[in-house]
Order: structure tokens, then C-alpha cells, then sequence
């Protein structure tokens, strides 16, 4: 099961990083859908028992991360007919030098923590990673679609680490986390198309109208 | 009260008029002058008493009652002065605040009377007048709180009498230099050259004659008196700091006095003799020069 | 205490009846009048009981709030204070209902009398708090409603403008006075000042911090400079009988609360005697000085109010000496001036400001340049402003040479003492040299304002104000001369406020204390004499006239034929030698051409220093701008450095707990 | 039960008001449900019900503080709303109520919670609710203030979130530390939990809660969303929200308190606290617009607020009172400054003239709230206020002490000159105005009633709450 697992969490890795080092919003999206889809997978690798809780969290998580979100955004960028480059603040090469530092952060620090002993060795460090690396899409893309990508990579890093304390953490919370996601990614999503309506882009950078 | 503080007063009183005559007789003498007789002012005043009065329309009671009360507070000034060497009339602890007082009650009649006329002159008169009193104003509290430092009395009558005898062996350079800051404020206050000029022609140039111009008769009269007046409440106390005469008897206390005024008004006299008229805004200089006269003989009694 | 809360109640209620009966305008006046002189009267019965020599009272009330139960009594300090309030809050609330009358039209007038009220009450309560909580809810409410006197003129600019300097300033102050007692509380059980008393001791460095916390918060209120940048403005824009209760009330709460404290904290340190000394001569200097620069009446006496409080302030300075040299004559001398000073300014200060009230009223102009001539049309608002004029000049036989006399007893009694305290001697020169420019300054305004002859059309247009206007006018004037003639009346109740202030039981026994007890008999006795002599000198004068020739003719115009009123000496030429002379001092420019003078004053420490400040404070703001550029990425990017630098405070915290 | 309820009746009532079509019966609606709720919490506090979930929602005296809070600025926006609604249509009118009532509902939840991953399902709850609360008018501006609130509040409350996973590490790490997540649970077993994790906890914590809050840097989408929403949103976030994430901010510092980091968190509170202050205090002096001046103000407050928590001694008791006194002022301030903009339709300061002429009622309540929200006696924010300097002194900060005092200085003059120039000065070009509906007033004068209450008068069941509340936060009673 341990190789099943690292096999998981280096595609969520690699998903990170194709995000990161694509110019297209599609290609953004999918491999964010790729993510939800891997960490849905995620609880029933990691604990080989088949609960009720945990195939109930996988079939959320994969419904909401990698199905209906996805598309929703998809259908949002697509109704609106906006170009489909990503347009970054900063280039893609220095993009995934700053996800790889991320990386090598991430690793350094989770080595040194103090861990619980059910967590995966690999496990930690991805979700840091991937918190890191969601918060650089976030800080250096200028799409609004794009922003939204990076908060979804965000929570996926999170959601990682709660992993290690999904027994501790009870169902109805949990369910109550993926919901207030979705609605979240909902109402950007919604914003957004809003946006691209009354700007005729979603480049966030035009939004600067209100400032000191 | 005592009757040779009243007898005291009474002869100042009389002989206040012959002080201005005695110091232009003086300045005449000493320019090679005749000039008018001593006791000049005494006719002037018998003559003005007896005069009508002829008032602007424009002027109101303040102009009527200005003059009687110029005389009546120097009077009551002169009256906590211990002129006899010994004993004032009437005086209580801090009643140097109350002389000052007395004395600037004298000073804002005039000068809302002089403004009451609307003139411009005197109005500009007025204005010199406040303007010179505010500079000789702290030179005369300096010179009342070198006394005080000196003889550790706060009322003319206590500082005046016996301590300052007694103070004179220790503190006579301060009290020295005090004497010679109040016959400068002397100067200023009763409108004697080097501050100003009582024989001048010019009403730009004045600054206490151009603010009566407009008073006449047993008014005129008044103010002139009360000039005199005030001429001889400081020649008394030029003469009480600088000739301590408490040690003597009654009649002859007195007589110090009267000569020791007459010796003052000379000495005024002499001053106008040798000096010009100071430029207006050099007035200041001259009062502040005096304060700080005081103000030094006040830092030695301090030390 | 019962009849104290009743008469606040009653002064309250008037305020109320006045807006609730604004429909119906002389039933209003008429019951805010009444209920107001009734108030004042019922409320002052316990303060004049304490001042005869009653206990002092109490009463405390148990409220939630932090800071322990809000207590409300009266002593000789407090009770002087409470009488001074009422009495001449009242005068003033009176004028105000016939000065206000003329505009009910146009302005919220009921509103405003219920805010005197409210003026009124706050005041009285501020001297009668003695705990701190209490003491700053009335002190701030206080604030306010003054606050919304000042810009009761709202439609003009110049009246905002003023009122928000006004309320900056004292709301600063305000945030002093929240760290004074904040401070002194550390360590007391509860923040009443019996409390903050047993503490005092206690308190590090002496107090330094309570003493200079006091001097910024009650500087602020009391308008020592260069804390009076607020004061001139505020006192001329508002409405003139707010004007009065400002200039004659409010203020002195500043000066009620450095004494509060001192009393409070027992005697302070030399350093804090000689720096108040020092501010009162700056105050009293600078104060008079600006007010002979200025044109505008109002402004002017608003100058005149920093000058007094510099004189109050010489009193209290001489005070702290005198109980930090331990030479217990002097401080409570020195305390009694103070407080002795505070009524007297109390009084004529706000007949000044009613008087020139009344100007402004029957002229609409306060321009003193623009006036001249006004004691033949207004002879009754002459005779009290030159009542008044004299008395905060100085003058025998009015009330304010009673308390300059006491201030000079403490300055002189200094130079008989030993040691340093003899340096504080020379405070009489500088008293004296105030003195003298007060009498330059008030010549000014009584000379050009009310004699001479008018210089334009509405002053001769002016005509004598109503009754209503004048009552409170002349009875306040009354107590000029009152005070002055009879000032035993007063000098036994100020002396046990100075007493308690300087903290020595029985003053009576001391020698220099009775010494200047008879004196005030004596100066009783001078004024008596004084009046009687000039009584006298005017009855022997127009006996002589009364036989001779009098003619009434022009002025004598020195040769010049056809002399004209815009000839007359102008209120700046005639302070011109003296404003020039210390010009560098008071930051007064002067224009001249050959056939025009004028100067215009700025208050040096608004204009050059405050306002400068202030802009430059701004331009610093303006550069921090750029961190808010509306750009979201950037805002990110925050979140993520402060995550970043909260990590490393982290990492640097080390392990242990 | 009664705690349930508290949650459930706004959630569902938020879902009925949704059904009905007709406008008048949806605002009757809403003042019926925040009546009800009003009474609930009335019920609560008399007779304090059991924990209910397995501990997971209990009352304690700071959650009750909160919760009464919560419960009464919204009744008193439930009956501006009703004014509100007649003279403005807000595009999705139906939404609107919708919103505000599952505003309510998540609210009840975040000051009922005693379990921190259900305190933040409600803390994210109550972003989303009021987030089409803001974008009701659809335009460029409106948008941008939303989609900023959006990103800046999600990303924050994700971190929270990794906050919250961090303090289960830290529990779990340690045997027998009792239910995960649970408040109490944690409280008794914080001196034994894993020190690194429970600091990383607070940290992403106090990030995610002080990004809600407005702490500086973390404030920058306040003055937009403050500026942009409507009034009463505006004055619902100010009060409420900003309430509900103090609140999460002192769930973990009760915990961390507890646990002896009291070194650790208190210079970063103070920190955040001053910086706040400066940076409020910076931004008022410039601003030309009164509602984003309002949203400077309660970035102002909201590091009153850190700062009293961080210095502890009485600190928490002020703070604690300031959460009630603050809450009460910015709202009533929204509400004023909304008829405000109901009658002229600008917030910017220079188009607002002589409000005290044309609209007298509400000038004269933005005046009691001028003065009341720069801590002015005799209003209540001033007795909170002067606590928090208190304890700043006594607990030996004299130089926070006077940074404070000095920054509230300059946060008066900015608030005061803008403020008092709309109340007095004079009107240009004066739009037609309504009359002020007594819908529109009334809320807001019950609340300057009840801060000048509060500045003269602590009811006794209140400074009950408040004692134990500041007991729980390392703090005493003044």
C-alpha cells in the first residue's frame, strides 16, 4: 500500500507543477480536478479499511474537488468566452523554481516535525507543498479564473494534512468543510463570470478601482 | 497714623509744586538762561483755578472725572509712603502692590480721558503713554523687590523706615543702584527729558503734554498738579532709599525731606541740562537699562 | 448634597422646558430664566454652607462600571468652584435668553439654552466629582456641549473650523487626563480620589508622570501656552454668552483640576512649582501681548483669558514652591491668588465677553476699528465693561486687584524666604509688566470701542440692548465692585480652598496668614477711601464749575481745520509700539506704507507650529498609501509575509514554554 | 435544545424566507425571526442550557457575550432592513433576506461552538453569507469589493483552517487528552500539549481569524467591502462578523493562554494590536470617504481589541467589553451613515453636507456615534477603553500606553473632521431629501441609548459574563 500512496502523492505533486507550468486555464483546471480526484483516493489508500466514513469522504471529496467544481469552472471561462492563456505575473519558469523551493521547503520543514506515527512519511510534506505552491498561483496570476485554481490548491494542500487526523476529525465536519468549499468555489466562480461580464476580462489586475 | 506723618505729607504736598519749577530753573540756570520763576506752577494753578472750562463735544464724563482722579489716587499713594522717615499715613503689609496700583489707576484715567477726545494727537499721546509704562512698569516692581530683598518688609512703611537703615551696611551697592533706577523711572513717569520733553512745541513729538491738550481751566489745573504730584511721590522715593533719615526726630525727618526732594528736582534739572531728548524708540533701551539695573540689584541681594 | 443634585436638577429642568416649550417663546424664556436663577441658588446652599465652615459632604454612589463607585462632595475647593459656576452660569444663561432671542427664526435657540444648562450642570458636576470616572464622564460631557455652543453658528466656516480645533485639543487633553488617572491607579484599590490619594506616596519619581500628565490634560482646558492655540478661535466664534461661560468657566476647570491634583497628590515637587511659574509668565506675557495685536474684540479677550490664566497660574506656581520649600505661608498664599483669581476672572471676563456681546449685537460688527463713540448710545454697556476693564487691568477698588494683590503676596513673600523659593521674586516684575500691558490693552479697546466718535455707520447706528441683556450685566458688574470693595467676603472662603490645597490645617495660625487677613481689611479700607476721596474730589469740582463759564466746542485739532473721525488714533496704531517692540515675540506681521498700517497677528503656535505638523503628518500618511493600491495579489501577498514572518517569531521563539 | 434552535431557526427560516415571493412578508419574516432569536438568547442567558453534540455546542459566559450580541445588532438591522427595503430594491431581493438570516444562523453557530473545526465551518458560514449581501448592487465596484472579500476571506480561513489541523496535531500527539478539538477538553489538557504544534496553530489561526477581523496587514479588503456594501452590511459586518472572529481569535488564545505561551502570544497581539491602530490611524487622516473612514475605524477597534487580550490584568475584561461597546457603535454609525446615503445616494464626505439641517434625527445620532466610537465619556467604549489603558499601565506597557493614546489622537481628529464637517457644513447643491422614516431611526437610537447605558451602567448579569468571560481569557476583573 506505502508505494500505492507515494505514487498518489508524487501525481499531486506533479499536478501542482503542471498547474504552475502550463499557459492554458483548461490545462489549470484539469490538473486541479486530477488533484481532488487523488485525494479522494487518498483516505482509502492510507487506511486499507473500507468505513462507511471513509468511502463517503472519498465519493464527496471526488464528487465536489474533481467533478462539479471543475466544471463549473470550465462551463464559467467557456460562457464567457475569455482567452484561454493563463497570463502571469511572474514567468513559468520562475514559477516552478518558486514550486520547487516551495518543495524543498516543505520537505525540510516536515522533516524536522514532530509527526503523529499513523502519518505517511510523504504525506506532510506534499500538503505543505501543495499549500505553498497554491499560494503562488494565488500571489502571481492575474486571472481571476486562475486565483480561484489556487485557492482549490490550497485547500487540496490542507485537506492533505488533515489526512493525518481524519479519525480524530469526525464525519460531520468534515462534511461540513467540503460543503462550505464548494459553496465558496461556487460564489467565486459566479463572481467571476459577473466579472468578466462588466470588464470584458478577468484579469483581476483591472480590478484596482477601489484603493487609498 | 501719626500727626508728623500728616504734617509730613501736607508739606510735601505744598511744596510738590515748586519741584518742576525748580528743575527748569535749574536746566535755565545751567544753559545760561533766565527762565521762569520757581514757584511758576503755584500762579499757573491760582490762574487756572479760577478759569472756566471749555469741553469738547465729542469728550464724556471720563474726560471730567480723568483728572480728579489722577490726583485723588496719587494722593492716596502718597499717603502709604512713610515720608517723615518713619511712619506713612495709613500702611499694611503689601502695600507697595497697592501704591503701583494707586499709580496706574492715575495712568488709565488720563489716557482714556486723552482718548475720549477722538483727537489723533492725543490718541497717538496715549498710546506712547501706555506703551512707555509697560517698560517702566517691571523696572519699578524690580526696584520694590530689591527693598523688599533688602529689608525682608513688604510694606513701603516697614521697608522704608528703620530696616532700611539697617540694611544699608550690607546691601549698599544694590540699594545705590536702585536709587539711581528709580530717578530714571522718575524721568519717564513725570515726562522729563531724556524721555520726554514738557517745553517742547511740537504735539508729534510729545507724549504726556499732547495728551491734556484738550483739558482746560481747574482740570488743566488738576493734571498739572497731579504731575507735580507724582514728581515729588518719586523724588520721596528716591530720597527715602538713598538718605535713610528714620533715626531722626520728627520736624527733622521732614525737613530732610523737603530738601532732599528740592536737591532731586535739581538733580532733574541737570539731567535735562546735559542730555537730549532720546529718539521715541530708543525709550525703551533707556527703561529697560533701568529695570535691569534694579533687576542686577536684586541678583547681588539674591547671591 | 440633597439641595446640591436638586439645584443641578432644577438647572437641567429649565434646559428641558426651554426646548419643549419652544413653541410658546416667552413662557420658555421666562421659565428657563426662573428655573435657572432658581437652580443656581438652591444648588449653590450646600457650597456656601462648606465655605462657612459647615463639613464637607459627600455622597457616593455605588455604580457597575470599572473603577469603583462615583463619589460627589464638597469641600472649600470644590464648593468655591461650584459657586463660581453657578453664579455666573447663570448670569450668563440669562443673557443668553435675550442675546438669542433675535435669532429664533433662523437657529436651534431652545437647543442651545438646554445645552448651557447642560454647560452649566457638567460644570458644577466636574467640581464636585471625586472619583475619576465621574470626574471625566462630566469633565467630557462637559466638553461637548461646549463644543456644540461653539459651533452653534455652524453656517459659518470660521465657526467649524474653530470648533474643531477646539474639540481636537480637548479631547487630547481628554486622552491625557484617561493616562493621568490610569497611571495613579495602577496600585489603588478603586479609582475614587480618597483612593488615589492613599497612593499618591507611592507613586514613582514623586508623581513626575501624574504631574506632567496634569499639566498636558488640564493645560489643554486651561489654555496655558502654548497649550491656548485652541482658545482664541473658540471664544470668538461662538455665540458671546457661550463665549462668557467659556472664557469665565470653562477654562478655570483646567485650573480646578491642577489644583484637584495637587491637593490630591499632597505637595509637588519644586521642579513641577518653578515649570508652572514659568508657564504662567510665558501664558501671561504672550497672552496680553497677542491681544494687543488683535482686531477683533472677541478675540482679543480671548487673549486676555491666556493672559489671566497665566496670572492664576503664577498663584499656583507660587503655591507648589511654597510647599515644596516648606514654607507653608507662600503655598497657601500662593494656592488662595490662584483661587481667589479664578473667581474674579470668573466675573468680569464674562462681563467683558457679554459686553462685547452687546457691541456685536447692536453694531453686527466686532471689528474694533470699525467702532468708536458707543458710551453716549450705550452707557449702561460702558459703565460695566469699564467696570470690568479696570478690574481685570488691576485696578483699585475692583475685584481683580484683590487676587493680583494675593498673587503678590505669595511672589514677595518668596524673596523674605530662604533658599531657591527667593529666586520666585522675580515673578512680581514679570506680574507687573503683565499688568502694565493689560492696561495698555484695555485702554485700547475702551478708548477706540466706546469713546471718541464712530468710525462707520453702524457703530453711530448702535442703540443701548434690551433689559434682559443688561440685568445680568450690571450684576455682574456688582460683583466687581463688590468683591472689591468688601473682599473679606471672599478672602476667608479662598483661603480655606488654598489651605486645603496646600494641605496645612489651621491657616489661621500661621503668621504671614493673618498678617494678610488684616491687609484685606486694609484694602478694604483703601478702596473705601478711595471711592470716598474721588466722591469727594467730584463734588468739590463742579462746585468750582458751578460758578464758572463752561463752553462746549471741536476738539482741538492742533491747527487742522476741518479734523474728521477717520482721523481718530486706530486700535493698531494705537498698540503699534508695543506690538512692534516685542513683535519677534508674539509673531505679529507688520504692514506698513506711507499711507496705511496694519498688523495682522497669527498665533504662533496654531499657524507655525501645529498646523505645520499636522501637514507634514499628513504628507507622511499620503506616502503610505501605495500599501493599499487596491491590487488583490498584493493584498496576498501580505497574508503570505505575515504567515512567513509569524513563522519565523516562531522559529525564533525557541522551545521552551 | 434551545441551542439548536438558536442555529436551526435562522438556517430554516432563511430557506422560508427564500420560498415567498412577496417583499413585505419576507422583511415581517425577518424582524419575526430576529425577534424570536432575541428571545432565545434571552432564554439563555437566564437559564444557561446544557452542552448539547457531545460538548460540541455549549454556552460559556464569552460565546454568550457574543452570541447576545450577535443577536441583538441583528434585530436592530432586522428593523432598519424594513425601512431599507422600501427605499431601495436590491436586485435578487429575495436572496437578500435569505442571506442575512443564514448570516444569523452561522453566526449562532461560530459563538456557540466549543469545538474549533465546527467554529470554523461556522466562521466560513458566515463569509459566504454575506458575501452576495455586498455584491447586491451588480456594479464594477461592488464586484471588485466581493471578489477581493472572496479571495482575501477564503484564503485567510483556509489557513485557519491548516490552523485547526495543526492544534488536532498537537492533541493527538499526547494520550489522554481528552475529545479532539473540544474546547474544554483542550483547555484542561494545554500545559501537556505538543508546544511547537500549538504554536503553529495559533499562528495560521491568528492569521485566518485576523485576516476576518481586519488586523493589519491582513485588513485590506475592509475599507472595499465596507465601503461597497450597504449600510446595514456594513454595519452587520463591523458589528457581528468582526465580533464572531474576535471571538475564534479568543477560543485559541484561551487555549494557548492555558497552555503557558502566554510570552509567545502576548508581543504579537500588542504587535498586531498597535500596528493596527497606526495604520487605521494613518489611513482616517486622508480618507474623503465616510463609509470606508467607518472601515478604518473598526480596524482601529479591532486592534483596541488584540492589544486589551494581549496585555492581559484587566485587558481581557476591557476587550471583552469593548467587543460589546464596539459592536454597538460601528453599527449604529453604519445605520446613520446608511440614511445617510439613502438620501443624498453618495458616501463620499464631500458630497454630504449640513446633515444636522436636512436630516436632524440621524445627525444627531452620527454625532452621538462620533463620540461614542472615538471612546468619548460618558459613552460605553470609553469605560471599555479606559480599561484597556489600564491594563496596559498596570501590566508595566507604559509605551504601548502611550503609542495607544497618541494613535487614538490622531483617530479622532480624522474621524471628527470628516464627520463633523458633513454634520455642520454647509450644503451646496442639496438633493431632494425623504423624510426619516421611523424604520430607519429607531434601530439606531435604541443603540446610542444603549451605549450611553453602558458608559454610566453595567447591568449586573453582564459584568457577571464579563468577569468570567475575562477569567477564561487570562484576565481579572478591573
Amino acid at each position: 500500500m506505502a508505494q500505492l500512496e507515494a505514487v498518489v502523492l508524487i501525481l499531486v505533486i506533479v499536478a501542482n507543477f503542471v498547474t504552475l507550468g502550463t499557459g492554458r486555464l483548461t490545462t489549470c483546471i484539469r490538473a486541479v480536478a486530477l488533484q481532488g480526484f487523488l485525494l479522494g483516493l487518498l483516505p482509502v489508500v492510507l487506511h486499507a479499511g473500507w468505513s462507511l466514513h471513509q468511502i463517503g469522504l472519498a465519493a464527496g471529496t471526488i464528487a465536489v474537488k474533481a467533478v462539479l467544481l471543475p466544471r463549473f469552472l470550465l462551463w464559467a471561462i467557456r460562457e464567457t468566452a475569455i482567452r484561454r492563456e493563463v497570463e502571469p505575473r511572474v514567468g513559468y519558469v520562475a514559477s516552478l523554481l518558486l514550486g520547487a523551493a516551495g518543495l524543498a521547503i516543505a520537505f525540510a520543514v516536515a522533516g524536522r516535525l514532530p509527526l503523529p506515527e499513523q502519518a505517511a512519511a510523504l504525506l506532510v510534506p506534499v500538503a505543505l507543498a501543495t499549500v505553498i505552491m497554491g499560494l503562488v498561483v494565488l500571489t502571481t496570476r492575474r486571472k481571476a479564473v486562475n486565483q480561484v485554481v489556487g485557492y482549490l490548491m490550497l485547500e487540496n494542500g490542507i485537506y492533505l494534512f488533515g489526512l493525518t487526523q481524519t479519525e480524530r476529525v469526525p464525519f460531520l465536519v468534515e462534511v461540513g468543510v467540503l460543503l462550505d468549499i464548494f459553496v465558496a468555489v461556487f460564489i467565486m466562480g459566479i463572481v467571476v463570470f459577473h466579472i468578466n461580464r462588466e470588464f470584458d476580462s478577468i484579469d483581476s489586475a483591472r480590478l484596482a478601482e477601489l484603493a487609498e | 497714623m501719626t500727626v508728623s506723618s500728616v504734617a509730613t505729607l501736607a508739606a510735601v504736598l505744598s511744596v510738590a509744586p515748586a519741584l518742576p519749577g525748580l528743575a527748569n530753573r535749574t536746566k535755565s540756570f545751567l544753559t545760561g538762561r533766565r527762565g521762569a520763576p520757581v514757584l511758576q506752577l503755584y500762579s499757573d494753578l491760582a490762574k487756572l483755578a479760577r478759569k472756566g472750562a471749555v469741553y469738547s463735544g465729542t469728550t464724556t464724563s471720563v474726560f471730567r472725572v480723568a483728572p480728579v482722579l489722577a490726583v485723588v489716587s496719587t494722593l492716596l499713594a502718597a499717603c502709604l509712603l512713610p515720608l517723615d522717615g518713619r511712619e506713612p499715613v495709613a500702611g499694611f503689609t503689601g502695600d507697595i502692590v497697592l501704591f503701583a496700583a494707586l499709580l496706574a489707576l492715575g495712568r488709565f484715567a488720563v489716557v482714556l480721558a486723552a482718548l475720549d477726545t477722538g483727537s489723533s494727537f492725543e490718541g497717538m499721546g496715549a498710546s506712547r503713554e501706555v506703551t512707555f509704562a509697560a517698560f517702566a512698569e517691571p523696572g519699578l516692581f524690580l526696584c520694590l523687590l530689591v527693598l523688599v530683598l533688602a529689608t525682608g518688609r513688604l510694606s513701603l512703611g516697614g521697608m522704608l523706615a528703620a530696616p532700611l537703615a539697617n540694611a544699608w551696611p550690607t546691601a549698599a551697592p544694590s540699594l545705590v543702584m536702585v536709587g539711581i533706577s528709580l530717578f530714571v523711572l522718575m524721568l519717564a513717569e513725570t515726562s522729563r527729558v531724556p524721555v520726554d520733553d514738557p517745553a517742547t512745541h511740537l504735539e508729534l513729538t510729545m507724549i504726556h503734554e499732547v495728551m491734556v491738550l484738550d483739558h482746560s481751566g481747574p482740570d488743566l489745573a488738576l493734571i498739572l498738579y497731579g504731575g507735580a504730584l507724582k514728581l515729588a511721590l518719586f523724588g520721596s522715593l528716591v530720597v527715602g532709599v538713598l538718605v535713610p533719615h528714620s533715626a531722626l526726630d520728627a520736624p527733622a525727618g521732614g525737613a530732610v525731606l523737603v530738601v532732599g526732594l528740592l536737591g532731586v528736582a535739581a538733580g532733574v534739572g541737570v539731567v535735562e541740562s546735559v542730555m537730549a531728548r532720546l529718539r521715541l524708540d530708543r525709550v525703551p533701551q533707556f527703561l529697560i537699562t533701568a529695570s535691569a539695573l534694579a533687576g542686577f540689584a536684586a541678583i547681588l541681594l539674591l547671591g | 448634597m440633597a439641595f446640591f443634585f436638586a439645584g443641578l436638577a432644577l438647572i437641567l429642568a429649565g434646559g428641558f422646558v426651554a426646548v419643549l416649550a419652544r413653541r410658546a417663546p416667552p413662557v420658555a424664556d421666562h421659565l428657563f430664566v426662573v428655573l435657572v436663577g432658581l437652580g443656581s441658588v438652591v444648588g449653590a446652599v450646600p457650597a456656601l454652607r462648606v465655605l462657612a465652615g459647615g463639613g464637607v459632604v459627600s455622597v457616593s454612589v455605588a455604580v457597575a462600571l470599572p473603577g469603583g463607585p462615583w463619589v460627589f462632595g464638597l469641600d472649600p475647593l470644590s464648593a468655591f468652584f461650584v459657586l463660581v459656576f453657578l453664579g455666573v452660569g447663570a448670569a450668563s444663561a440669562m443673557y443668553g435668553v435675550a442675546y438669542l432671542g433675535a435669532e429664533r427664526g433662523h437657529r436651534p435657540v431652545a437647543l442651545a439654552h438646554l445645552l448651557v444648562a447642560m454647560l452649566i450642570v457638567s460644570l458644577a458636576l466636574v467640581a464636585a466629582a471625586q472619583a475619576a470616572v465621574a470626574f471625566l464622564v462630566a469633565w467630557e460631557v462637559m466638553a461637548i456641549v461646549a463644543y456644540l455652543l461653539v459651533v452653534f453658528e455652524s453656517e459659518r466656516a470660521e465657526a467649524r473650523r474653530a470648533g474643531l480645533i477646539y474639540l481636537v485639543a480637548t479631547h487630547t487633553g481628554t486622552l491625557a487626563l484617561f493616562v493621568l488617572f490610569a497611571t495613579w491607579g495602577v496600585r489603588a484599590s478603586d479609582l475614587t480620589f480618597a483612593s488615589l490619594a492613599a497612593v499618591a506616596p507611592a507613586l514613582p519619581y514623586g508623581g513626575a508622570a501624574v504631574l506632567v500628565l496634569g499639566l498636558v490634560g488640564f493645560g489643554v482646558k486651561a489654555g496655558l501656552v502654548p497649550l491656548h492655540f485652541w482658545l482664541p478661535g473658540a471664544h470668538a466664534a461662538s455665540p458671546s454668552h457661550v463665549s462668557a461661560l467659556m472664557s469665565g468657566l470653562v477654562i478655570k476647570t483646567g485650573i480646578y483640576g491642577l489644583l484637584r491634583l495637587v491637593s490630591l497628590l499632597g505637595a509637588p515637587p519644586a521642579w513641577w512649582g518653578w515649570a508652572v511659574l514659568a508657564l504662567g509668565l510665558a501664558s501671561g506675557v504672550l497672552g496680553v501681548l497677542w491681544a494687543l495685536a488683535q482686531h477683533d474684540l472677541k478675540r482679543l479677550l480671548a487673549y486676555h483669558s491666556v493672559e489671566n490664566i497665566g496670572i492664576i497660574l503664577l498663584g499656583l506656581g507660587m503655591g507648589a514652591l511654597g510647599g515644596a520649600y516648606h514654607v507653608p505661608v507662600v503655598a497657601v498664599l500662593g494656592y488662595t491668588g490662584a483661587v481667589l483669581h479664578v473667581m474674579n476672572h470668573a466675573v468680569f471676563k464674562s462681563l467683558l465677553f457679554l459686553g462685547a456681546g452687546s457691541v456685536a449685537r447692536a453694531t453686527g460688527t466686532r471689528q474694533i476699528d470699525r467702532l468708536g463713540g458707543l458710551s453716549r448710545l450705550m452707557p449702561v454697556t460702558w459703565l460695566t465693561f469699564l467696570v470690568a476693564s479696570a478690574a481685570i487691568v488691576g485696578l483699585p477698588p475692583l475685584n481683580g486687584f484683590v487676587s493680583e494683590w494675593v498673587v503678590f503676596q505669595a511672589l514677595l513673600r518668596a524673596g523674605v524666604a530662604q533658599g531657591p523659593l527667593r529666586l520666585a521674586v522675580f515673578g512680581a516684575a514679570g506680574l507687573g509688566l503683565i499688568g502694565a500691558l493689560a492696561l495698555a490693552c484695555f485702554a485700547k479697546v475702551d478708548g477706540v470701542v466706546f469713546l471718541g466718535r464712530a468710525r462707520e455707520a453702524e457703530a453711530a447706528a448702535a442703540r443701548e440692548v434690551g433689559a434682559g441683556m443688561l440685568v445680568p450685566m450690571i450684576a455682574l458688574a456688582l460683583a466687581c465692585v463688590l468683591i472689591g470693595v468688601a473682599p473679606v467676603l471672599v478672602c476667608g472662603p479662598a483661603l480655606r480652598a488654598g489651605g486645603l490645597v496646600a494641605g496645612v490645617g489651621g491657616i489661621s495660625g500661621l503668621a504671614g496668614v493673618a498678617e494678610t487677613v488684616v491687609a484685606v481689611r486694609w484694602i478694604a479700607g483703601s478702596a473705601v477711601a478711595l471711592i470716598a476721596a474721588l466722591g469727594l474730589g467730584l463734588l468739590l469740582r463742579a462746585a468750582i464749575l458751578r460758578r464758572r463759564p463752561v463752553a462746549v466746542d471741536e476738539t482741538w485739532g492742533c491747527g487742522y481745520a476741518v479734523p474728521n473721525v477717520r482721523m481718530q488714533y486706530t486700535a493698531s496704531s494705537f498698540a503699534a509700539p508695543l506690538v512692534e517692540a516685542y513683535a519677534p515675540l508674539a509673531g505679529v506681521h507688520v504692514e506698513r506704507s506711507a499711507t496705511s498700517y496694519a498688523t495682522h497677528a497669527r498665533d504662533p503656535v496654531l499657524e507655525l507650529a501645529l498646523l505645520r505638523s499636522w501637514g507634514r503628518l499628513r504628507t507622511l500618511a499620503g506616502r503610505l498609501r501605495p500599501i493599499q493600491r487596491g491590487r488583490l495579489h498584493v493584498y496576498l501577498l501580505y497574508v503570505v509575509a505575515t504567515v512567513i514572518a509569524l513563522l519565523v517569531y516562531l522559529a525564533a521563539a525557541g522551545p521552551a514554554r | 435544545m434551545t441551542l439548536l434552535a438558536l442555529i436551526l431557526v435562522p438556517a430554516l427560516a432563511a430557506a422560508g424566507a427564500y420560498a415567498h415571493r412577496e417583499a413585505a412578508y419576507r422583511t415581517g419574516w425577518l424582524v419575526g425571526v430576529a425577534a424570536l432569536h432575541l428571545a432565545l438568547v434571552v432564554a439563555v442567558w437566564l437559564a444557561p442550557p446544557a452542552a448539547v453534540l457531545g460538548g460540541w455546542l455549549a454556552v460559556d459566559a464569552l460565546g454568550l457575550v457574543v452570541l447576545a450580541l450577535v443577536s441583538l445588532l441583528f434585530f436592530v438591522v432586522a428593523l432598519y432592513t424594513v425601512g431599507y427595503l422600501r427605499r431601495e430594491d436590491p436586485r435578487g431581493g429575495r436572496a437578500f433576506v435569505s442571506c442575512l438570516l443564514a448570516f444569523l444562523a452561522s453566526a449562532s453557530l461560530v459563538a456557540l461552538s466549543h469545538h474549533f473545526a465546527l467554529l470554523w465551518v461556522g466562521m466560513e458560514s458566515t463569509t459566504l453569507a454575506v458575501a452576495p449581501l455586498i455584491f447586491h448592487r451588480h456594479d464594477r465596484r461592488s464586484l471588485e469589493a466581493v471578489w477581493k472579500y472572496l479571495v482575501l476571506s477564503s484564503v485567510a480561513i483556509a489557513l485557519a483552517l491548516l490552523g485547526t489541523f495543526f492544534l488536532a496535531t498537537a492533541q493527538s500527539l499526547v494520550a489522554g487528552a481528552g475529545r479532539p478539538l473540544v474546547l474544554e477538553d483542550l483547555v484542561a489538557a494545554a500545559p501537556r500539549l505538543h508546544v511547537a504544534w500549538l504554536r503553529g496553530a495559533f499562528i495560521f489561526l491568528l492569521v485566518g481569524f485576523g485576516t476576518k477581523m481586519g488586523l493589519v496587514p491582513l485588513h485590506t479588503w475592509k475599507p472595499d467591502t465596507y465601503g461597497e456594501a450597504p449600510s446595514l452590511v456594513g454595519g452587520l459586518m463591523a458589528g457581528a462578523l468582526a465580533s464572531c472572529a474576535f471571538l475564534g481569535l479568543a477560543r485559541i488564545t484561551q487555549v494557548v493562554l492555558a497552555a503557558g505561551l502566554a510570552a509567545f502570544v502576548r508581543p504579537l497581539l500588542i504587535g498586531f494590536g498597535l500596528l493596527s491602530l497606526a495604520a487605521a490611524a494613518a489611513f482616517m487622516i486622508l480618507q474623503s470617504d465616510v463609509k470606508r473612514l467607518l472601515a478604518y475605524s473598526s480596524i482601529e477597534h479591532t486592534g483596541l481589541l488584540v492589544l486589551g487580550l494581549g496585555l492581559g490584568g484587566v485587558g481581557p475584561y476591557g476587550t471583552v467589553l469593548h467587543v460589546i461597546n464596539s459592536g454597538l457603535a460601528k453599527v449604529l454609525m453604519f445605520l446613520a451613515v446608511g440614511n445617510v446615503v439613502l438620501a443624498t445616494g453618495t458616501s463620499a464626505a464631500a458630497g454630504n453636507r449640513g446633515i444636522l439641517r436636512t436630516l436632524p434625527v440621524s445627525g444627531a445620532l452620527l454625532l452621538i456615534g462620533l463620540f461614542a466610537v472615538t471612546g468619548s465619556p460618558p459613552f460605553g467604549p470609553f469605560v471599555s477603553e479606559f480599561t484597556i489603558l489600564r491594563a496596559a499601565l498596570a501590566e508595566g506597557h507604559p509605551w504601548v500606553a502611550a503609542g495607544m493614546v497618541a494613535l487614538l489622537a490622531i483617530v479622532f481628529v480624522g474621524m471628527a473632521a470628516m464627520i463633523l464637517e458633513m454634520l455642520h457644513g454647509e450644503r451646496g447643491s442639496a438633493g431632494a431629501h425623504a423624510p426619516e422614516s421611523g424604520w430607519l431611526v429607531v434601530g439606531p437610537a435604541a443603540l446610542a441609548a444603549a451605549i450611553l447605558t453602558l458608559g454610566l451602567y453595567i447591568p449586573a448579569p453582564l459584568q457577571d459574563a464579563l468577569v468570567r468571560a475575562a477569567a477564561a481569557l487570562g484576565g481579572r476583573a478591573p
